[in-house]
């Protein structure tokens, strides 16, 4: 985490964290991971109609280590899922993970051996997007459900609720050994 | 002594009023980009983060502040820390050198019931250093401005980020002589190097009248110079993933991506200096003038980036050295030859 | 028809030794060849003026798992010239399934042949590069194959 | 106004300390960069010199040993680059051309 | 010290440019491309496994799904591949009604194609002028069938039901002003010398290696070999419409473009034929073993009932055999190979799809290009991971 | 004004050191761009402004980004930019330094403080001159264009046959 660590906990801090609030959900860059079919989509969610720019959100970025948001856009196989993994833990604390369509949320139609059943067994889920693939429309509706979640974290007035330790190696191990086989 | 007080603290006054506008300018250029992008590809760009979007950059600029400050642990911590400072400073210093208007303050200020003659060193000119030798002090500098692209890219011990590193310090090759020699046409009719003298020399005419291939080669090195599209091969997402700055996070990403539009900034402003007759202009006062330019210069920038598709890195490399060289040479040639004849 | 028959007869009639069972069905010709001289046939079906089948338009296994022998591999090859299908059966034991392969006649049997190799565990002897293709290198069993079940073990 | 023999101490050290490089390292490009901070701390007394001797060929001297300076770096440069072609190696120990 | 070394680069799964979820293993020395080795099956979903536990029906929305950015032509192909082995031909009105969809659907994609091509060259601008039209399309997929990126609007034996009211206008009006459209795209891209540059000489295949490696579509047409599936083995009514088969001369990026741009203004003169030779009629095959009654009739005749709850119980029946369709997809060559057993299931599935096949070719291409080549080329192939790994 | 020029030389020094001291070429090449910018300070304080900045703009702009190109160039691998480990100085060499610097070092110093050394007829270019000239710039390139005309134009002469020289030597093939 950046400054807020070595913030006390004080009048200012409230008001503050308004003001960090908002400016996260203002600037609530995505990266661009874009898996299968949702992706394109949440393309279009980028595109020219539909137009994320509105809240501050075309800058897409590259780099995991810059985004904030992780869009799971489509169906993660298991031999994928190490990576989708490793670019979660890439990006750089606060993070937030929108599930996007039906097959990041549970696996929806491909019941298969090569598919992960839901991308929630492994990524702390924030907001589900529901569909197959969910229109821009309901994107966008989810990312303004996410900018509600934003607006409500005290994360200065309560510390901000790290992984512990051995849970993310549980996580790790759980990865290692799912995505074998 | 109080000679040397004097000069001490109207250049910080002046250094520190310049150093916020700027920061501010560059702040907005991020959003007047993206706002433009949006104009030019039928969208609307930000437009909910405050009227118009105009708060957009400063909760960017939060956001980068309190985002987690990842520092990968196999890379040279100093220089890794050190890049993106070296990357700002060096693409905001040569606004030192740069007239940005024509006198800002009266000769004479009242001020602890003394007089305070400006004139001395001139302290009420819209610059900060009238430096003897201000072109050469700006092209020096920004020479100096890839070491934070390939320090940052070095060190981040990515394999991207190496590439992009290697590729804008041949690329910086190729195009730097070709910026210098662009420029020289202009000495030579100016007969001097110091910027506030260039200027000046242009109240009759502008020297984009006289040097109008000059002109055109600086404008292409600027805009490989700046590490914009066409040129943005650095970091173009598209093969490098971020290039540079791949593996930065939080404000040191934000200080890279102010240092790459403070770039823009400060080479928009020295073509504006160097060929557009700086602050000179009619009826308004000089600093709009300037200011005015230079906005024109970022919004070509703009526009350029949301028209044209990208060269390859050795496509630059042989257009650098085969067409713009030779051009500027050419420049140079007829500029010579020109002045020999009207004497 | 009698066209196709020509095609079936001669290669009959080359390759006596390997030729099984030639099959028709809504139009499309099938012949059945044992594995044994599988390149020289491809070759001969590439080459030989008149058939020109210069473009292998799939190459995939079908699992029987009831039947003997338990797998079938399927050519599927195109002629532009003649504008014609033709599909090219080998049946293979379930034992030890391999086959020569056929990268040399046509490169984009490389990855049909890895393809197969990684979701039915068929063999492919003298291709330059047998590996899995489409899942994780670690993984055990050949998914395509009857006796695995869909949801994975 | 600081006096001559300081800086003419300064460039005596820096020579030293450039001659040093030279002798104990065995990366090439370490070497030709030690040859770079010898030229450069004669420059220095170039200037040092035409500043007190108020003349200006020292500067000037300095000027033709930078343009001397940027040919020897481009050339030595590719024959560093050739050799590692060839040698896998910017060592001087193992750089051992001459010797068949 | 240093050993001379070759740099090892790994490019995705997870890349801006690799169109989803490749992963190629680069061989760099320098910046040139030693070797280029693609790493595919990011996104494998076991769709062939999973049809062979599927009704025919029920495997339509996952044949939508291979190739997500054409989910009507592969539509198209499977009920098509059904169709042969039940021996069965649609009407005419829903075979003219197919055609519209699957050249709609060829713009579509090629549209998707140029945007993200010319972004990956570094243009960002016709991006979104393309998704302006590929908006437009959405909306008439909406139109047909309520969704828009899979209509899902084909049946096994006809449609799923016949065009909306004002469809045709509506399409009529897309087809009318895309000619004018593509010129924008053209303006910004066609004659820049920025991406003449970046294209021409790029990632050649001379038809031989075209034929050898097995590539089709606007692939192999870009190399110079005249072949469409729509021409040389008509399906549907394909040889009642009058258009050219564009190909390219030097068989690289720029010719590749080229063609597919002009294949999207001879979609656009497909379309407008067979909006203008619509015929009526029946939109399903009439044969109570494929059909679905008619909803009025399920509701009054007991026959129709019990037709309508074995269809929907348990699905057609296919009699045995096997066949291998193939259809002209946007990306090239989309085969169905089907194993029927006898039941309502298959009893095997094999996709051939063009991505696949046209993939392979890019080591071929990438070896000694510079590293922007490859994104290039990548681009120039125009796959989809879901049509490569399935 | 001496406090200055002890921080620019202090500087120069150090960092001279870090040059040949520092295992990776990278951080030498860095430390070395350092000394040039000190140096440049030096010879700010001589009022040698056009050679500062040229120190600045040749030296620290070009030569060394030049080198490090070529640093990252060659050294592409992981493990290339480590040297191997080891002494950098080895026990021979350093008896060899002390031998061959010591009297090098020790007879600079005595030359330099025997400023007899140095007289030499005064020049015309004091600092007023200087001034009235037009600056120091102005009145370099007086002196190069006029006295020194030839030698600045062979200088063109071999900048041309070092690039050709270097393209000669580096391109793989011609």
């Amino acid at each position: 985490m950046g400054i807020e660590e070595h913030l006390g906990n004080n009048i200012i801090t409230t008001t503050l964290e308004k003001l960090v609030n908002w400016s996260r959900k203002s600037s609530l860059w995505p990266a661009t991971f874009g898996l299968a079919c949702c992706a394109i989509e949440m393309i279009c969610t980028a595109a020219n109609r539909f137009d994320i720019a509105r809240f501050g959100m075309e800058a897409f970025r590259a780099s995991p280590r810059q985004a904030d948001l992780m869009i799971v856009a489509g169906t993660v196989t298991k031999k994928m899922l190490p990576a989708v993994i490793r670019i979660y833990e890439q990006m750089s604390e606060p993070k937030w993970v929108l599930a996007m369509g039906s097959c990041a949320s549970s696996g929806g139609i491909f019941r298969s051996y090569a598919v992960v059943q839901g991308i929630d067994q492994y990524l702390p889920v924030d907001v589900y997007v529901p569909g197959c693939p969910p229109r821009p429309e309901a994107l966008l509706y989810g990312i303004l459900k996410i900018h509600e979640k934003i607006k409500k974290d005290p994360f200065l007035t309560k510390k901000y609720a790290h992984l512990q330790l051995e849970e993310q190696e549980k996580i790790v191990e759980k990865v290692i050994k799912d995505g074998r086989d | 002594m109080s000679d040397l007080i004097l000069i001490i603290v109207v250049t910080l006054i002046k250094s520190i009023l310049l150093i916020f506008a700027l920061l501010t300018a560059v702040a907005y250029t991020t959003l007047a980009e993206r706002k433009l992008l949006g104009f030019f590809q039928l969208r609307y760009g930000p437009n909910r983060v405050g009227p118009w979007g105009l708060l957009q950059p400063l909760a960017d600029g939060i956001k980068l502040m309190f985002k987690e400050d990842v520092i990968i642990s196999q890379t040279d911590r100093m220089i890794y820390i050190l890049a993106p400072g070296i990357a700002l400073a060096a693409a905001l210093t040569p606004f030192l050198a740069i007239p940005f208007a024509d006198r800002i303050a009266p000769d004479v200020v009242r001020v602890f019931g003394r007089d305070w003659n400006l004139t001395n060193f001139g302290l009420n000119k819209g610059v900060i250093a009238d430096i003897d030798v201000g072109l050469l002090f700006v092209f020096a500098i920004s020479s100096i401005s890839v070491y934070g692209v390939i320090l940052a890219g070095w060190s981040s011990n990515n394999k991207y980020s190496l590439l992009g590193g290697i590729r804008v310090s041949a690329q910086m090759i190729s195009y730097e002589l070709s910026i210098g020699l662009s420029v020289i046409g202009i000495l030579m009719i100016a007969g001097t190097l110091s910027l506030t003298k260039i200027v000046e020399a242009q109240s009759g005419m502008w020297f984009v009248v006289y040097q109008p291939l000059g002109f055109i080669t600086y404008l292409t090195a600027a805009f490989a110079e700046a590490c914009r599209t066409p040129f943005d091969l650095i970091e173009c997402e598209n093969e490098l993933v971020a290039g540079y700055h791949t593996e930065y996070s939080s404000m040191k990403f934000g200080l890279l991506q102010l240092s790459e539009y403070a770039h823009i900034i400060t080479i928009s402003a020295i073509a504006v200096t160097l060929f557009w007759g700086g602050w000179q202009g009619p009826w308004l006062p000089s600093i709009f003038w300037f200011v005015i330019k230079t906005c024109l210069f970022i919004f070509l920038f703009i526009w350029v980036r949301a028209t044209f598709p990208r060269f390859r890195f050795d496509q630059l490399i042989r257009f650098g050295w085969k067409v713009l060289l030779p051009l500027s040479l050419f420049n140079l040639l007829v500029t010579g030859l020109v002045l020999i004849m009207a004497q | 028809m009698a066209e196709t028959n020509s095609v079936a007869s001669r290669i009959k009639q080359i390759f006596p030794d390997v030729f099984l069972e030639y099959q028709s069905f809504r139009d499309q010709e099938t012949i059945i060849v044992k594995r044994d001289r599988i390149k020289e046939l491809m070759t001969f079906l590439r080459d030989e003026p008149g058939l020109e089948f210069r473009y292998l338009a799939d190459l995939t296994a079908v699992d029987y798992l009831q039947k003997r022998p338990r797998f079938m591999i399927v050519y599927h090859l195109y002629s532009h010239k003649e504008k014609r299908i033709l599909r090219i059966k080998v049946p293979l034991e379930e034992e030890d399934p391999y086959i020569d392969s056929v990268t040399s006649i046509w490169s984009t049997a490389n990855w049909h042949e890895r393809e197969c190799f990684d979701l039915f565990g068929i063999r492919f002897v003298g291709h330059p590069d047998l590996r899995r293709i489409l899942l994780p290198s670690d993984l055990e069993g050949h998914p395509l194959r009857k006796d695995y079940p869909v949801e994975g073990r | 106004m600081v006096p001559l023999p300081y800086y003419l101490t300064v460039s005596a050290i820096l020579f030293c300390i450039g001659v040093c490089g030279v002798l104990i390292r065995r990366n090439a490009i370490v070497i030709f960069m030690s040859i770079e901070l010898m030229l450069n701390s004669v420059n220095l007394t170039f200037v040092a010199l035409s500043s007190v001797l108020n003349s200006l060929d020292g500067q000037i001297f300095v000027f033709f040993v930078m343009v001397v300076a940027a040919a020897e770096v481009t050339v030595g440069l590719a024959i560093i680059v050739t050799v590692f072609r060839n040698k896998a190696t910017v060592e001087m120990d193992r750089i051992n051309l001459m010797k068949w | 010290m240093v050993r001379q070394e070759t740099m090892y680069l790994n490019l995705g799964p997870q890349h801006p440019s690799t169109h989803g979820v490749l992963r190629v293993l680069l061989e760099l020395d320098g910046e040139v491309i030693v070797r280029a080795t693609p790493d595919i099956g990011y996104l494998h979903r076991g769709i062939e496994k999973l049809m062979e536990q599927k009704t025919y029906h029920q495997c339509l929305p996952l044949t939508d799904r291979i190739d997500y950015l054409a989910g009507s032509a592969n539509n198209l192909g499977f009920v098509l591949a059904v169709e042969k082995l039940l021996g069965i031909e649609v009407p005419k009105r829903a075979q003219y009604i197919r055609v519209i969809v699957a050249e709609f659907t060829r713009i579509s994609s090629h549209l998707f194609w140029l945007g993200t091509h010319a972004h990956d060259i570094g243009a960002m601008t016709p991006l979104f002028y393309a998704f302006r039209e590929r908006e437009q399309i959405m909306d008439l997929f909406e139109m047909i069938n309520g969704s828009r990126l899979f209509p899902n609007y084909l049946r096994i034996g006809g449609l799923a039901q016949d065009l909306p009211e004002g469809f045709l206008y509506k399409a009529r009006e897309f087809v009318d002003s895309f000619p004018e459209q593509i010129k924008d795209y053209e303006a910004l891209l066609t004659k820049n010398r920025i991406w003449i540059e970046r294209t021409k000489g790029v990632g050649v295949l001379t038809p031989e290696e075209a034929l050898d490696y097995g590539v089709s579509g606007p692939m192999i047409r870009g190399s110079g070999i005249e072949w469409d599936i729509r021409r040389a083995d008509p399906y549907l009514c394909y040889e009642d419409f009058d258009f050219e088969i564009p190909t390219g001369q030097n068989g690289d990026t720029y010719d590749r473009y080229l063609v597919r741009m002009e294949e999207m203004r001879q979609s656009a003169i497909i379309i407008k034929q067979a909006i203008e030779g619509l015929p009526d009629g029946d939109i399903n095959v009439e044969d109570p073993a494929v059909t679905l009654p008619p909803k009025e009739k399920v509701y009054t005749n007991i026959e129709a009932l019990i037709n309508h709850f074995l269809l929907i119980q348990k699905g057609i029946v296919v009699p045995e055999g096997e066949v291998y369709v193939h259809t002209e997809a946007p990306k090239g060559e989309l085969g169905f190979y089907i194993v029927s057993d006898g039941t309502t299931k298959p009893y095997r599935v094999k996709i051939r799809t063009p991505s696949f096949v046209n993939l392979q070719s890019l080591s071929k291409m990438a070896e000694g290009r510079l590293l922007s080549d490859l994104i290039a080329i990548i681009g120039t192939i125009d796959i989809v991971l879901a049509d490569v790994d399935r | 004004m001496l406090a200055i020029f002890f921080v620019f030389s202090a500087i120069s020094v150090i960092s001279a050191l870090a040059v040949i001291l520092n295992r990776n070429p990278v951080k030498s090449a860095l430390s070395l761009v350092v000394c040039f910018f000190s140096l440049g300070g030096l010879y700010l304080l001589l009022q040698a402004e056009f050679i500062a900045v040229m120190q600045v703009l040749v030296y620290a702009g070009a030569i060394m980004v030049l080198f490090l190109f070529v640093i990252m160039f060659l050294n592409l691998g992981p493990e290339g930019l480590k040297e191997r480990r080891g002494a950098i100085i080895s026990p021979g060499a350093s008896w060899g330094i002390i031998y061959l610097l010591v009297p090098i070092f020790l007879s600079l110093l005595y030359a330099i403080h025997h400023p007899q050394a140095f007289t030499g007829a005064s020049g015309e270019y004091t600092s007023e001159a200087i001034a009235a000239a037009g600056g120091n710039t102005r009145s370099i390139a007086m002196v190069l264009f006029s006295k020194y005309l030839l030698p600045f134009e062979v200088t063109s002469v071999l900048l041309l046959v070092a690039v050709v020289g270097a393209i000669v030597l580096a391109k793989k093939r011609l």
